[in-house]
């Protein structure tokens, strides 16, 4: 595992990030992730991480080597859309059993592998580790590289077993195999002086879609993304881009760092959530073009597309703003969103009672502070229970998080929107805003929450139900 | 909100929602035990209500004619009147004759109280058969109306009538339970069970429960085979509450109310936590005894479903065509749950279509339900199985309740009343429209402003309700 | 009403019908149809025979003038099937009400068409008169001939008031408005010696579609099909035809014999249920064609296509007759079934143990008894308490029949196959043949049979439920 | 006809049908009373579990981790498993903790009865907290294994030992029922208004309808709301009987009649007719009842059921993948009804699959169900929500069942056992198969004879069962 070993310690060591430059060789090491605390941890592990950073490359064989645990419970529950192959949804497993254990799981794993390109020819196989077999020691680089040579097909080791730690460092690790086996294996057939990487988007509901045709209409073109909707050449092109965004906070800075660094290509961080960060991420995706040598008049267009947008955002919300005014919004998310989405509820009027920055790095807390003032209630990490208390005491109206919590909102009878990963609404660019708002509006305006509130007949402070269910017909009061 | 009704202005029906008065009295008469139900008027009437009601129960249904000719039009119907009664009488020896008029004996003015006196007065022999007669021509009003007039029919002729100044006897735990035609069997069960577990004795007028619910008997009867008998309907009397439910059952209501003095309780609907709410409080105070503890879990359960409901009904555009107790129960349930009613047709007219939560109601057919939906871009279809065809056009979903459910295994078991009917209803319809979610498409947000405004204004129209 | 009265008195003076002829005058005038019971009638009336034999022209809007209850409880309940048009399946109606009895409801019925006629433009419209409007006088006729003119679409009056008599007397009566109005006012494009018209085939779940493709190879062409997945000209233009298949015993005989009287086609009875019948029915055909002046080898090339397909046939039914040996059937049906599927079933090796003759002619009767031998059983009129005794009696071990007495088999916990209307399996033809046998077996052989006749542990018949349910774990039995 | 059982010879499972034997444990211990399930292992072991529940249930489920790192693997893990005890002992104040291991741990050798020892002895003051340990690796056996094992450890550990010679006092009208996990909350609830209809009193081991039934808590609890308590599970050994539920519930039913002396009857489905008449003898034998009314109507509808759905699932192919003892219950079922099962796929081994009604039973995957669906040209499939891509690229309906549902609302309250659950299942699965009817075309008998020698083919293999 000293590969492994050596590759987590590369990103430990991100220069990228603000938060390692402050640490001592010795924190360093220690990595970036909080200590987990046995009985009180929750998320995902390193293979769920990288599974989320990868998956949405969609004509990819992603087979997890492990036992059923790791895949059985787990396969196609994420909601990143494809344009094209659908066998990113297959769920394809080695399903280790005792005798892989006792023997070792490589055999099964290249015959697994040779399965696949013999029935399903895909352009490229990524094998996940896992923690059973990183621990017995089988070597799936070896088992990769031996396939790769043998099926003709690129077998794509990602190197994340779940014990190494938490979900975002699954990301980076995801993002390491892609710089290390996939990134500039393959040359467009052709170049423009507009082609870009978008890093770190997974076209979650379809959210690209609702950015794309306005970079179409620039003609700015998507060289590849990293990874919605992404075919697995594109990726294996990406290094031909003029210039890049990172999206989603930090999950994927290490493949922008080191493809600016290889590659000389630039990025900026942008959000696609809210309006005015959708507009700033055009003017830099332009400014970065503009600056790599495409016409400057890219600028006066991306101006008049932002103003014409913008417009049209704002007439589409306006009826909302008036509803909406003054909501109090619970947000409990991570990373990007948890700055990005707080301005995009302020534009829209609401007001953003807390925000959760369990996942945000210091520079996300500071964007936050900018955003929502110097008293800012920034909520490290909330207990189920203090949700339940916070809402049930309505301390806010609605609350906004993953499908994990949403129950704690329910039950507490008080309106909830998903804002993660299962979505089924896409919430980017100019649309996803005012969907946004939409979805907030329809969710608080629903007749239903009036009526699950009402105290059972049962129930000491129930209403009057004594004389309410007395009325028979009036007509009988002479019987 | 106040739905403005419009009666639908062609000339031509096209894909009728509405079914006739006469098979709406018969099926009324078939929740009584024992009983042959007779339509009065040519035998087509009775050969096309049949095959609608065993495509339906799927169920032998009993039903007869008297097989009325052009001749016999012309001349009167009395003799084929008489005729039929003897021959059901001789050949089935049931308990009750309930005899339906149709359009053809209605305009010639056939008096069918006046018949059934004569053949009284011809045949003491029959004494032992009830029979009950009722006017239900097929040219006014429809299969509710028709319904409710046999129930009415059933009260004034069966009940006996406690005499004014006369204290009657009554049993506290006896009620009257008074079913639209929107009640099925199964509905009918679930509402037994709960009137039980409150100590009290129902008696339903109708019970299709116990005719039409599916058994297997031990031998051939062409009579109906449970139900209530005419024994039990004439004791109305001594019950100590009647509860109507659905508007459609005021009349009889009233009916019995002016016959026996009990006084009654109408529920307009029986879908939905508020009105069962209403309901358990009402059961509990004519009981003196607290909601069951069973009862308490559903009311939990169905909250719990609202909660998991409303992310799949909440904001989605539907298209409900029903006869008028049915579709105020459906469109008031759907909007509850934050439903867009984008359509609501009906049969007949009714007091209740003012208070449906839409735009407004027509009175009309499934064409005006269908234009309607694909203007108001509806997501599903909520409307009997005569709604196939158009939904197969629009390609939606179609929730099939109602009656005719011809292509429905167990349509007599679909509940919709109760904290856990209302639960399940919740389930099916909510199913229905997560299995249809449109999916995104990559070019779902082309030049998708328009659509974007439409979807602002329908949510806006909606939330301003 | 006089037009209707004619029509009805010329149908009862039908020469085609060898009852007639036997009949003096006055018995004549009072019709063929029995007089109904009152209380113990069954069956449908005038409208609904009319509605049956018309319907299946499937471009046509069918518009029935009356109350409700006449389309409101029937529409789209039949399965004929269509590979073209679905306005068939539309139900039109002018839905009567109060208003139209005071003042006659001829102007509604004029405004329904002239809708239609806006908003579906169907090549024709067929107007079914029913009781109510009949007895207030509406006179369909002439509003028929008004809308005509002023629509520039043929409007046709069907005169079949449901109470003029039986659902047989409604076929006949459909039968003249197509003489009258329909058959011989449009000209086929073109002519070939192979045409033919085959009369009374209503295409019943695709029965002629099970057919076609024989007729196609032979080189013959439906003209027309009456009335089965046929459009409105097929029909218009059925008098060009070289000779005539009348299907369906007697439902139809006026038209194949005035159209042999007026137009020279010669016609011939057949059935295509049975593999007897249908080469029968296939012989007769390229007979009469020949006799018209085909190239005699037709009947060469026909002889060839039987052999061929009954071979097929019988290998395909082969696996069937030894289940089905010996099996008995109880066969309601009527017309042209009542025979015909006798023979079909006792080629498959079954035996019919009773087939009613309720609707039968004189010669259907001597057809069964050609068949089934000189004691075969014919029911004239089995009260559903008798066919529940017979196969609660286990007399029968299935009963075939139309959807009403479905219940009286299945309640008895017999098994029950549908031979009428509603079915959804096509029985025509040598395919429909090995499908009948196939359903019968699948019928037959389904376990669900005896499980339902299991008596309920409650029974006192019961098997000992006791002992059933006295088992617990054997092992516990040291317990 | 004994079924050929085959493993698939596949070194890659596709679209994997099993789940894994943690979380299989893990939801068992979601019955009981205020407790905490807790799986040793790494913590994304715990997240995906906890992920597929909530999306299963649609609700707030407790599920811990001893969040092992790669070195704690090394090391061994009970410093993280008193972690793990410590802290939720602290902060949710459960009646019980329940561990589950997993892969890494199990490989590793961590001990967890030895560990909950080391435990005890070291924090007297958990000693109101039972806890119970449980060997659950994820490379063996699946999810119904897991939920097995996890019952059997809740006996061995929880429930009071009658001593050998000690003559027990035992209450004739206390029964214990082992659910499997095929069981959903729906059927726990229908099962126990059974039991109580004769007069029984059932205590659930487990007892999901307590706890994952949908219900709106008072306040938030951290652990789980409903279920079995500890004391009651403890008590067991009280009750005359013990039925158990699915082939899977034996070892733990042995296991109880070990150490109680308490004898068992196990049903190895209660799906369908017959079983369901041998359950209500058993049930009136052992309180001497008679069968309530009310089960004598269900047993009538179910026949009435029977009947109307055989015309549409009677010669209908069908594919069926499930875990074990739903395997076995729905294809049994299905056979009954005269289906024809053209695929059967299982998860793990069990002694059951010899009896499914196919021709081989498939310890496979959903692309095994797939590939023989297409094959045998199944007309549905019946599988849980992953089947969702199989039935969308065959272009068939899709009949929810088993878990996960993760897009379903109700999941917990699909009913299928009794005879109102099995009536229901007809209506369900018989509508689908209606709804899904090919309708003939103008060109299906075109050259169509080798089409009908493979119906016959199949109607004919199938007849020879």
């Amino acid at each position: 595992m000293s590969s492994l070993n050596q590759t987590v310690q590369d990103v430990f060591n991100e220069p990228g990030c603000d938060k390692n430059q402050a640490k001592s060789e010795k924190e360093r090491k220690k990595g970036c992730t909080k200590q987990l605390q046995p009985g009180g941890a929750a998320g995902g592990c390193a293979f769920d991480g990288a599974k989320i950073a990868l998956q949405p490359i969609t004509d990819v064989a992603h087979l997890v080597h492990g036992p059923i645990a790791c895949e059985g419970s787990s396969w196609d529950n994420r909601g990143a859309k494809s344009s094209g192959s659908m066998l990113y949804r297959t769920g394809f497993t080695t399903d280790m059993n005792e005798n892989d254990i006792v023997f070792g799981g490589e055999k099964r794993l290249f015959k697994a592998m040779r399965e696949i390109k013999a029935k399903y020819d895909p352009p490229a196989i990524f094998v996940y580790q896992t923690c059973v077999p990183a621990m017995i020691g089988d070597d799936i680089e070896a088992v990769c590289k031996a396939a790769s040579a043998k099926l003709g097909t690129p077998c794509i080791p990602i190197l994340s077993p779940g014990f190494v730690g938490p979900k975002n460092l699954g990301n980076k690790l995801a993002g390491e195999a892609l710089l290390k086996h996939v990134i500039g294996t393959v040359e467009p057939e052709q170049t423009t002086p507009y082609d870009i990487n978008i890093i770190g988007e997974y076209n979650l509901a379809g959210e690209l879609w609702q950015v794309k045709p306005l970079l179409d209409e620039l003609g700015i073109r998507i060289l590849s993304c990293i990874s919605g909707d992404a075919r697995y050449r594109e990726v294996a092109w990406s290094h031909r881009a003029r210039a890049a965004m990172m999206v989603c906070s930090k999950a994927m800075i290490n493949v922008a760092r080191k493809m600016e660094e290889r590659y000389a290509i630039p990025f900026f961080e942008g959000s696609f959530y809210g309006i005015g960060d959708m507009s700033d991420s055009l003017r830099q995706i332009a400014r970065l073009l503009i600056e790599r040598g495409a016409d400057p008049e890219l600028s006066d267009r991306t101006e008049a597309v932002i103003a014409r947008e913008e417009a049209r955002a704002w007439a589409a919300i306006e009826p909302y703003r008036r509803r909406l005014g003054g909501k109090r919004v619970l947000l409990i998310t991570g990373g990007v969103k948890s700055w990005s989405v707080v301005s995009a509820l302020q534009e829209a009027g609401m007001e953003v009672v807390g925000t959760s920055v369990k996942k945000s790095t210091d520079e996300d807390k500071d964007k936050i502070k900018e955003i929502m003032g110097a008293d800012a209630h920034m909520i490290d990490d909330m207990p189920p229970r203090e949700m339940y208390r916070m809402l049930k005491g309505s301390e806010a109206d609605i609350m906004l998080s993953g499908g994990r919590s949403q129950f704690v909102a329910l039950k507490a009878t008080m309106p909830w929107m998903d804002i993660n990963q299962e979505r089924h609404e896409a919430f980017a660019g100019y649309h996803g805003m005012v969907a946004m708002v939409r979805e907030i509006d329809r969710t608080l305006s629903n007749p239903m929450w009036e009526q699950v509130r009402a105290p059972a007949p049962w129930d000491e402070d129930a209403p009057d139900w004594q004389s309410l269910a007395l009325a028979e017909a009036p007509s009988s009061e002479a019987a | 909100m106040m739905a403005r009704v419009e009666r639908s202005g062609k000339a031509c029906t096209v894909n009728p929602l509405k079914m006739s008065q006469p098979i709406g009295g018969a099926l009324a008469f078939m929740g009584l035990r024992g009983t042959m139900p007779l339509l009065h008027g040519s035998q087509g009437c009775t050969s096309f209500g049949l095959v609608l009601f065993v495509r339906h129960f799927r169920e032998a249904i009993p039903l007869q004619t008297t097989a009325m000719s052009e001749v016999a039009t012309v001349l009167g119907g009395f003799d084929n009147v008489e005729q039929a009664v003897l021959n059901i009488a001789k050949r089935t020896r049931p308990e009750l004759i309930g005899i339906c008029s149709t359009g053809v004996t209605e305009i010639k003015g056939d008096d069918l109280d006046g018949f059934v006196r004569q053949i009284r007065a011809r045949h003491p022999e029959l004494a032992s058969i009830a029979i009950v007669p009722c006017s239900t021509p097929d040219f006014a009003g429809a299969f509710q109306d028709g319904w409710a007039r046999a129930v009415e029919a059933m009260v004034e002729h069966l009940v006996d009538a406690v005499e004014p100044g006369v204290t009657p006897i009554r049993d506290p735990a006896r009620v009257n339970v008074l079913p639209g035609c929107h009640m099925t069997p199964g509905d009918i069960d679930e509402l037994r069970d709960l009137f039980e577990a409150f100590g009290l004795v129902p008696t339903f007028l109708p019970d299709l429960s116990g005719s039409l619910d599916g058994h297997i008997p031990q031998d051939f009867t062409p009579t109906t085979l449970g139900g209530t008998s005419v024994g039990d309907v004439r004791a109305m009397g001594m019950a100590a509450h009647t509860i109507a439910i659905g508007e459609q059952m005021r009349p009889a209501a009233e009916a019995l109310m002016r016959r026996t003095g009990v006084p009654y309780r109408l529920f307009e609907r029986l879908t939905g936590l508020a009105p069962c709410d209403v309901l358990m409080g009402y059961l509990s105070r004519i009981s003196g005894r607290p909601v069951p503890l069973r009862y308490r879990r559903q009311r939990g359960q169905l909250i719990d479903a609202m909660l998991d409901g409303h992310f799949h009904i909440g904001g989605r555009r539907i298209a409900v065509a029903a006869e008028p107790d049915l579709l105020y129960a459906l469109t008031t349930f759907l909007h509850e749950m934050g439903g867009e009613i984008v359509s609501a047709v009906s049969s007949t007219a009714s007091p209740l279509h003012a208070e449906v939560p839409a735009a407004k109601v027509v009175i009309g057919d499934l064409e005006d339900m269908e234009d309607e939906a694909r203007e108001g871009h509806a997501q599903i279809l909520v409307t009997h199985s005569h709604g196939r065809q158009a939904a197969e056009r629009l390609g939606l979903p179609h929730f099939r309740i109602g009656l005719p459910l011809f292509d429905t295994l167990g349509a007599g078991h679909l509940v919709s009343v109760g904290y856990k009917g209302t639960r399940d209803l919740i389930f099916a319809i909510g199913n229905m429209l997560m299995h249809a979610r449109h999916e995104a498409g990559a070019d779902d947000w082309r030049d998708a402003w328009a659509d974007d405004s439409t979807s602002t204004h329908t949510t806006i129209r909606e939330a301003a309700e």
